[in-house]
């Protein structure tokens, strides 16, 4: 029991380190709080949020910011900051859900392909150069269209052209990793390929894949974004950023604000990420740090 | 050399193959009909079957796909449904613009970026990097068709001093370059940056040190060169986003490149040309990247005998950039 | 005494992009039971594939290994293997998962083989195994980071115990080490050795460490033995031109002896695709014609000293 | 990429010729009328074809005004006046025998003969994009008599047909050039009779026209015309405002205002030959029952619908085609009564509520109606579930019949009632599916009947009838226009969105 | 010390502290040693004692952040050279006192050809027309054993022996007073780590070159030294001539390590090392920093660190007993 809490207590004591590093860049502190203050207006958008965000007021259509609607109206009256709000919680959920079953594809074929080698090398890594050859807008249109529109079809897209980054990463991280003696200590000892590629290799290439995550989320908001943009994404009235932004694009020269919230709301989110998921490289790798 | 060059092609052709496998795949499963597309909803189900038959799009899954590369190994890509035309003649149309601007956008981001990185790795921590690597990070995080609409809606309306649309003379380019490159920049210049500060720890650069060199060479002679390869990977990666990924840039700015050509091609469900085109794509990333393998040999001389020593497995310099 | 384990023609060769590489190239040799048997040589020539392919961790190309008399060469199932034969690597730096604390790392071998019932025993057996290397208790939620190189080489010996196995493959155990430190380590294995009758194949460059905790010595060069005897045989009868020059240039930290010095010409050559004749000829000081074109095998020239050079065994092949 | 890049530079060389270069071009249009010789503007999309009968685009038919001609025109009194045809006479019903020019050559210098024009509307007749306006050509028959003289044949007497031969879709093609060309090489590189001769089309980017040296009639003010293709709205009205175009088609509503007021352009608009309303899937649950269908129109409040979507550029829709065209009857609009809705709903079974998918695709238009119908329904217990997907499947699904609710804003081809009711007949297969013969015997009757006076009297009984079965919801008429630069002059507003660009005059 | 003019090098109270953001890591802590002309001084110390910091704080290489040389004076020629200011620097380095790093495998440039880095530092330094230096470099390769057609070769085509040897001929191109070679075999295996040191030797009599040697074999210092410094927690516990350290160890620290080594010559049973480990250079002890380990420990060593005694001439002891 007591031994349990050391252990839990020095784990931590890891991530403390990790957290004590991170802690001194003041850049990555900026991007935490963003990220968490997106965060909690999406879980918190039902309260938070001043009007539904598909309450359409049509006596109240295109009205300039002001106290009543701090971010506007847009064309059919709705409130532009409660469709912000919410739209924190779609953006996110794009982010993080087409991302993290990318990043789990991908770290799969990845940590297969370098672990095992060989055919299994070649033929993912065959597979990851086939899915790169096409350009990720392109592909993920490709998908979304095959699929048909919606947010599951849209996340589909998106975490599918994430696929190969991740095994690419993994997959050199494995090998490096593969080649260090502790994984040549555990076959010694009779640990079987599972057990090597779960208890040793994973734990050691996780710093790569977080960061590339972090800052994967970033890019698949954007690339849903775009694709909402090019008329595939989400389905009305979600409140997608990218959604808003390519709605309100007819009306940018008179009611700029329609385009400009959704488009900085995208912006501070990608920020948070990326400033985040640098410090934390940074906190991850102190070796990069001079 | 020339012997890798030749192996290298060979191992792209499997890949191309996937490629259109894959795209083939995904056009086929995809909902629409591209006869009763072209014919409109006026057409009666006997004319749409006619042309459907005419199409070969009652053909088998196999048929059609191997139809399909035969006339590829003919060096016929089909024609567009939508036009007509031969897809390869249509491409050829496009294939221009996309190369020129995506040029252009990879030549300004590197002019800029590189430097921008050098600077702000010599100066780390100071003023100079900070402003500069918050500018790069706002230049990954905007939406590139924001900016693009930003760009418009500032140079166009307001100043009224760059056209808005089209691509008819030098000024044309300055917006949809800026747009396009915004990201590279960004990305060069991160990359530049950690991979400068990465080689100036190395110890070659405490022993030039130790000769009594002067800064200013150590950075930009030995330094820099060391820090290449990566930043060659990436400007290697954002040159071929930027040959098919302009799309949002290519609708903002009323472009005809390839990109936007693809997107209607697949919305409109003109199957050979969304199949030429991601092939044609294809076959430049791997042009690309053949380029950038040798020009990964040209900056560094171990490459370069890991080339002519043997053919296989080239990559690992490059993916553990 | 009996042979623990015995090696016959043993080979190993890698696939390069250049060619094939002969890292270890007909091996014959024997440990007998409780003794260590030092391998050195340069780097390169082989002494660590030999260790590998001696407890199969890789697969030999060709040759047979005998262990306990019984052949091991092609055992599929390698369970037994690893309880028996153990391995304690040269860098205690990255020879431990630095995700794992220093007791899951003890602890693991257990865990595979399933030694312990419950965790009460299975702590119980890590407490036990890291007092016999000599690593405080209170160190086993520590990371290997957080330790030094020699008390990561404590773990390393402590995961090798762990199975208790009879013979440990040491490659380069003390190499990273700095001298008092190393010391502390080779006290440590040979007080193990005594207590439990351990088999060592003790694997360095460093002459004097393999002087000091050898029964037998195994000189190698390019995958092959050029020489191999008792411990103190080959200091004060050392025959193989190579092993002369080897001797010669360690530098010892005397001031008192002036020894004469027989400096190498050139470098190791590549083990890649090696032409028939002696590998060390190019570089041997006495070389002849025969050595750059017949291979020599290794030759029992006085009881229990063998070598591989023409100039020693000068009447056994007929060219 | 040489290809390419040959291709840019030849262009701005042609440009250059024709008007110096590019940036003076630019301030030409913007102050100097004097000496302007070239015509720029945008259009929203790139038609697939020129040949009419190829497509029903009407950027294509926008750009094919300058190259093609019809037998006869309509003049701004609504009266048919000679144009090809030098005269023309009824024979009977259902033959018309048209008197040729004989001074009007191709652009590539062949005569025009009734040869082409025989061969012309033959293929009206079968072409499955201009079949719902000629389909009463009888292709067979139709013949030249002599070389300027030409026999129509009809199969059925059909009212519209002077309408149809003096529209767009009646245009003539160069028999010989589409027949040695093949139609679709023809319909990117057409040879017809027109004012302009086409010269270059860059894929996806531009169409460009000269004037032809030897057209028979008057000369246009412009010797160069070329159609930018500019998708974005929002970029077209900029290329607009900043003199980068001359015209721009199809402006975004919330652009309307700004090219209004602003001194350097000129908006042109008008009531559009446009209709828009909601298509109900009458073959499919819930909508094959009546009282649903009323309760969903109950449950639309019009005007705010139009003021929003519309921008305040649309009427409410009294009826089921615009009142400028002939038998238009004001039968609606049904009131908004969403009390009312409830309970018809309610009565059908559907108290609790009802979800209903609602199919969209990606359009300034449809999303916007389709965001407001989904709010508005919604305060009477419908929820609606709105799937944006593309045309392709769109189309796939109206084949099908899976569409339930969509909207349709169609342009009529011709103004003509019996082209204005073209998604009411039974076979069509549009996702209406009313399957009920009394429409189709009416449509029929309207078809066939020449006597202005009878043809309005049978559409209003079809007016009165579609609106008691509600089997779909009319919105509204929305106005179109397209602007200009201030400079151009001469150019009438067009119902149909093609404007006859050959009347242009600089200014 | 009174033939002054003969001294070239003279380091008083070095101290050099880097100061990380896990504390202050004290690895130099006031190193003071003299150089006369043409002798050869071995460095000798465990993994950490702060070797390599004192070598860089010699050369003003100390990267800093986080290095700092926190007091001191080094005086080479008679110059301080802590007072140096850039541009006097890079005249210094290279060229009055040149470094051997401690891996060979890395002090290359790997993309300049072998030729291009030493005739890099004959530009720097000699007034020499590009062919000039050319020449001299492969002059300079030739000398230390490689053939000068291979000038144009990159660091990779060459072996960790050769790459050791072109360092060489870098530090020796400008002909330095002063050669500091940090470990320079110890990546080197024992045959060729033989054939670099008769090099060195060889080339430090040609030219009459000063030499530091560092490195923690002492079976390497007395190839090639005059003189010894041990080094322990970055001090210098016993400094002398080869036979004051070898024949007359008088430290405990020194005595230590000699008893850690297996001999050739003689069999022992077991070694006898050192007990314990070098403390953590952030968080030295009080006192003695050794006493935490020393078999001949006394109370007062806890509190007090011995000055710097000189037992016989030139052989100094920093410990309590001797004081
Ligand atoms: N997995 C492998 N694939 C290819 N070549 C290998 C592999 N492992 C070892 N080698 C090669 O086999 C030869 C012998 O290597 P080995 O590691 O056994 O040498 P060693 O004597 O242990 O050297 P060191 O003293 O440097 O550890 C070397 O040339 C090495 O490059
Ligand atoms: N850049 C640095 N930042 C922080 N601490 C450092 C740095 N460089 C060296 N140190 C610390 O200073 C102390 C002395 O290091 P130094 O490299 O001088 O030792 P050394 O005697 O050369 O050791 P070795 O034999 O391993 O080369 C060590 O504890 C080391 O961890
Ligand atoms: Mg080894
Ligand atoms: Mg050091």
């Amino acid at each position: 029991m007591s031994n349990k809490n050391k252990k839990e207590a020095a784990k931590q004591s890891q991530l403390h380190e990790v957290w004590r590093r991170l802690k001194k860049n003041r850049l990555a502190i900026f991007g935490l709080c963003v990220l968490l203050l997106i965060i909690l207006l999406a879980l918190t958008a039902d309260i938070i949020s001043p009007y539904p965000y598909d309450y359409q007021d049509y006596s109240a259509a295109k009205e300039f910011p002001s106290f009543k609607h701090l971010f506007g109206t847009d064309n059919y009256g709705r409130d532009i900051l409660s469709r912000v709000i919410y739209g924190a919680r779609i953006s996110l959920q794009i982010g993080f859900i087409s991302l993290s079953t990318g990043a789990l594809a991908g770290c799969i074929l990845g940590a297969i392909a370098g672990y095992f080698g060989g055919a299994f090398d070649t033929v993912i890594m065959r597979f990851t150069d086939i899915l790169m050859s096409i350009p990720k807008t392109i592909l993920a249109i490709a998908i979304a269209t095959t699929l048909g529109p919606g947010l599951t079809n849209a996340m589909i897209a998106v975490s599918i052209s994430s696929i190969p980054n991740f095994a690419r990463v993994v997959r050199a991280s494995t090998l490096t990793v593969k080649d260090q003696e502790f994984v040549e200590a555990a076959v010694s000892i009779g640990a079987g390929n599972f057990r090597i590629i779960f208890r040793h290799i994973f734990p050691n290439i996780l710093a790569p894949i977080i960061v590339q995550a972090t800052l994967g989320v970033g890019t698949a908001i954007i690339l849903a974004a775009s694709l909402s943009f090019l008329g595939l994404g989400i389905e009305p009235p979600t409140p997608e950023w990218g959604a808003m932004l390519s709605a309100a694009r007819a009306f940018i020269r008179d009611e700029w604000y329609m385009v400009m919230f959704p488009g900085l709301a995208i912006m501070l989110t990608v920020l948070g990420l990326n400033l985040f998921g640098d410090g934390l490289r940074d906190a991850l790798d102190p070796k990069l740090k001079t | 050399m020339l012997k890798f060059v030749i192996k290298r092609i060979l191992v792209t052709i499997p890949v191309l193959l996937g490629v259109t496998l894959l795209i083939f795949t995904m056009m086929y499963f995809t909902n629409g009909d591209p006869a009763r597309l072209i014919l409109g909803d006026e057409a009666t189900e006997i004319e749409v079957e006619v042309l459907r038959e005419d199409l070969g799009l009652n053909d088998s899954f196999l048929e059609q796909y191997t139809n399909y590369l035969i006339g590829v190994i003919k060096g016929n890509l089909g024609t567009s449904y939508v036009t007509g035309i031969p897809v390869s003649v249509e491409i050829m149309d496009r294939i221009g613009i996309t190369i020129r601007l995506a040029t252009l956008s990879t030549l300004f981001a590197v002019v800029i970026g590189i430097p921008a990185g050098i600077i702000s790795a010599v100066k780390q921590y100071s003023a100079v990097d900070n402003i500069t690597m918050i500018l790069a990070l706002l230049g990954i995080t905007m939406p590139n068709f924001w900016l693009a609409l930003m760009l418009v809606l500032f140079f166009s309306v307001f100043l009224n001093i760059l056209p808005a649309s089209g691509l008819y003379g030098p000024l044309y380019y300055i917006m949809p370059v800026i747009s396009i490159s915004a990201v590279s920049i960004a990305t060069i210049a991160r990359m530049t940056r950690s991979s400068m500060l990465e080689v100036i720890r190395q110890d070659y650069i405490r022993t030039s040190r130790a000769k009594g060199q002067t800064e200013f060479i150590i950075i930009f002679k030995h330094a820099l060169k060391n820090a290449l390869i990566p930043i060659i990977t990436v400007i290697g990666i954002q040159f071929a986003i930027s040959l098919g990924g302009a799309v949002v840039n290519e609708q903002v700015f009323a472009i005809p490149g390839l990109g936007k050509f693809m997107v209607d091609a697949i919305k409109a469900r003109n199957y050979p040309v969304v199949q030429g085109g991601v092939l044609v794509i294809a076959i430049m990333f791997s042009i690309l990247n053949l380029l950038i393998d040798l020009l990964y040999a040209f900056v560094d001389p171990r490459i370069k005998t890991q080339y002519q020593k043997s053919s296989k497995k080239l990559k690992i310099a490059k993916e553990e950039g | 005494m009996s042979k623990l384990l015995e090696v016959r023609v043993l080979k190993k060769y890698f696939e390069t992009k250049r060619g094939l590489l002969h890292a270890v190239d007909g091996v014959n040799f024997a440990i007998d039971e409780g003794k260590t048997l030092g391998v050195v040589g340069e780097s390169g020539c082989g002494k660590s594939t030999l260790g590998r392919v001696v407890i199969r961790l890789l697969d030999s190309t060709d040759g047979a290994i005998l262990f306990q008399s019984k052949d091991i060469t092609n055992v599929k199932d390698k369970r037994t293997i690893r309880r028996e034969m153990q391995i304690i690597f040269q860098d205690p730096f990255s020879s431990f998962n630095p995700r794992m604390s220093i007791s899951e790392i003890i602890g693991e071998p257990l865990t595979i083989h399933k030694m312990c019932k419950n965790k009460v025993e299975l702590k119980d057996r890590v407490s036990e195994l890291m007092d016999t290397v000599g690593l405080a208790l209170r160190l086993a939620n520590s990371y290997p980071h957080e330790l030094d190189g020699g008390r990561r080489q404590r773990i390393g010996i402590a995961r090798a115990l762990a199975l208790d196995p009879k013979f440990i493959v040491c490659d380069e155990p003390v190499s990273a080490l700095d001298v008092s430190i190393q010391a502390q380590i080779l006290n440590l294995m040979q007080d193990l050795q005594e207590q439990r009758n351990f088999t060592y194949m003790f694997i360095t460059h460093d002459l004097s460490v393999v002087k000091h905790i050898s029964d037998e010595i195994m000189v190698m060069y390019l995958g092959m033995i050029v020489e191999k005897c008792e411990s103190n045989e080959l200091f004060e009868h050392t025959l193989h031109p190579y092993t002369k020059a080897l001797l010669s240039a360690i530098p010892e930290p005397t001031i008192k002896k002036t020894k004469q010095r027989l400096l190498l010409q050139g470098e190791i050559t590549s083990p890649i695709n090696p032409k028939p004749g002696c590998r060390f000829a190019a570089r041997c000081n006495y070389a002849c014609d025969k050595c750059s074109q017949v291979t020599p095998t290794l030759e029992e020239v006085s009881p229990g000293h063998f070598v591989a050079c023409h100039l020693v065994q000068p009447c056994t092949i007929i060219a | 990429g040489g290809k390419g890049g040959q291709k840019e530079g030849q262009d701005s060389q042609s440009t250059g010729t024709e008007s110096k270069t590019e940036g003076e071009t630019r301030s030409d249009t913007v102050s100097t009328p004097e000496g302007k010789t070239a015509l720029k503007f945008a259009l929203d999309a790139e038609p697939a074809s020129l040949d009419h009968y190829m497509h029903t685009k009407q950027q294509g038919f926008t750009v094919g005004t300058l190259i093609f001609e019809t037998l006869i025109k309509k003049d701004t009194n609504g009266e048919y006046i000679p144009w090809l045809a030098k005269e023309w006479e009824f024979v009977d019903d259902t033959t018309i025998i048209f008197k040729l020019r004989d001074d009007v050559t191709f652009h590539d210098g062949s005569k025009f003969t009734a040869e082409d024009a025989a061969y012309s509307l033959a293929l009206g007749a079968i072409s499955s994009f201009s079949k719902t306006i000629f389909s009463s050509i009888d292709s067979e028959n139709t013949k030249a008599i002599d070389e300027f003289t030409l026999e129509l044949k009809l199969l059925n007497p059909y009212a519209p047909i002077m309408e149809a031969l003096a529209s767009f879709r009646g245009a003539m093609l160069s028999k010989n050039a589409r027949e040695t060309m093949g139609e679709e090489a023809y319909g990117r590189a057409p040879i017809a009779t027109g004012p302009m001769k086409f010269t270059e089309w860059v894929s996806g980017d531009r169409i460009e026209m000269e004037a032809y040296e030897g057209y028979w009639g008057e000369k246009l003010a412009f010797s160069k015309a070329t159609a930018r293709i500019i998708v974005e709205s929002s970029a077209r009205s900029i290329e607009l405002e900043t003199g980068g175009v001359d015209i721009a088609m199809e402006l975004a509503f919330s652009d309307w205002e700004r090219i209004e007021e602003n001194p350097d352009t000129v908006l042109i608009s008008g009531e559009s030959q446009s209709s828009t309303f909601i298509l109900l899937n009458n073959s499919m649950e819930p909508f094959n029952d009546i009282r649903v269908r009323q309760a969903l129109a109950y449950a639309l409040d019009l005007e705010s619908l139009v003021d929003i979507v519309f921008q305040g550029q649309a009427t409410i829709a009294d009826s089921y085609y615009i009142p400028s065209i002939l038998g238009h009857k004001t039968v609606g609009p049904m009131e908004y009564n969403p009390e009312k809705a409830k309970e018809l709903l309610a009565e059908a079974g559907y108290a609790d509520g009802l979800t209903i998918d609602y199919y969209t695709y990606e359009n300034p238009i449809h999303s916007p109606v389709g965001e407001v119908v989904q709010s508005m329904w919604a305060q009477v217990g419908v929820t609606v579930e709105i799937k944006t997907v593309d045309l392709a499947t769109m189309t796939d699904m109206n084949n099908n019949g899976l569409v339930s609710v969509a909207h349709m804003s169609p342009t009529v081809a011709i103004a003509d009632p019996d082209a204005a009711l073209m998604i009411w007949p039974t076979w069509r297969t549009i996702s209406i599916k009313h399957n009920d013969q009394h429409v189709q015997d009416l449509l029929d009757a309207g078809r066939s009947t020449y006597d202005d006076a009878n043809r309005a009297e049978i559409y209003g009984e079809l007016q009165d009838y579609l609106f008691s079965k509600t089997y779909n919801i009319p919105i509204a008429f929305p106005k179109a226009a397209f602007g200009t630069r201030g400079n151009i002059g001469g150019l009438a507003f067009a119902p149909s969105f093609v404007p006859d660009l050959t009347q242009i005059k600089f200014q | 010390m009174n033939d002054k003019s003969n001294t070239l090098l003279f380091v008083r109270d070095l101290t050099i502290y880097y100061i990380t953001d896990d504390g202050v890591v004290k690895a130099v802590n006031g190193i003071s040693f003299d150089l006369e002309r043409g002798e050869t001084l071995g460095l000798v110390g465990e993994t950490g004692a702060g070797k390599t910091t004192a070598a860089l704080g010699l050369m003003r290489l100390i990267p800093d952040p986080p290095g700092k040389i926190i007091s001191g004076e080094i005086v080479v020629n008679g110059k301080n050279i802590l007072q140096a200011t850039k541009h006097e620097l890079h005249g210094y380095r290279g060229k009055e006192v040149s470094m051997i790093f401690q891996d060979p495998m890395t002090a290359l440039n790997p993309i300049l050809t072998v030729g291009d880095q030493i005739a890099e530092v004959i530009r720097l330094h000699e007034k020499m027309s590009k062919e000039q230096a050319y020449k001299k470099a492969s002059d300079m390769l030739e000398l230390v054993g490689i053939p000068s057609e291979r000038m144009s070769e990159y660091p990779h085509q060459f072996s960790g022996g050769m790459k050791q040897r072109v360092v060489i001929a870098i530090a020796l191109a400008c002909n330095p007073q002063l050669l500091i070679a940090d470990e320079p075999t110890t990546a080197l295996d024992v045959t060729i780590q033989a054939q670099v040191l008769a090099l060195m030797r060889e080339l430090r009599q040609k030219y009459d070159t000063s030499m530091i040697m560092i490195t923690h074999d002492l079976g390497v210092v007395t190839e090639i030294c005059d003189k010894v410094a041990i080094m322990y927690a970055g001090q210098i516990v016993e400094s002398g001539n080869l036979e004051d350290i070898y024949e007359n160890t008088k430290h405990p620290y020194t005595k230590g390590l000699f008893g850690s080594l297996p001999s050739l010559s003689s069999k022992v049973n077991r070694l006898s090392p050192i007990h314990g480990l070098m403390p953590d250079p952030a968080n030295l002890p009080d006192g003695c920093a050794f006493h935490p380990r020393c078999p001949n420990k006394m109370p007062e060593c806890e509190t007090r660190c011995s000055v710097n005694t000189e037992i016989e001439s030139g052989h100094f002891v920093r410990c309590l007993l001797y004081e």
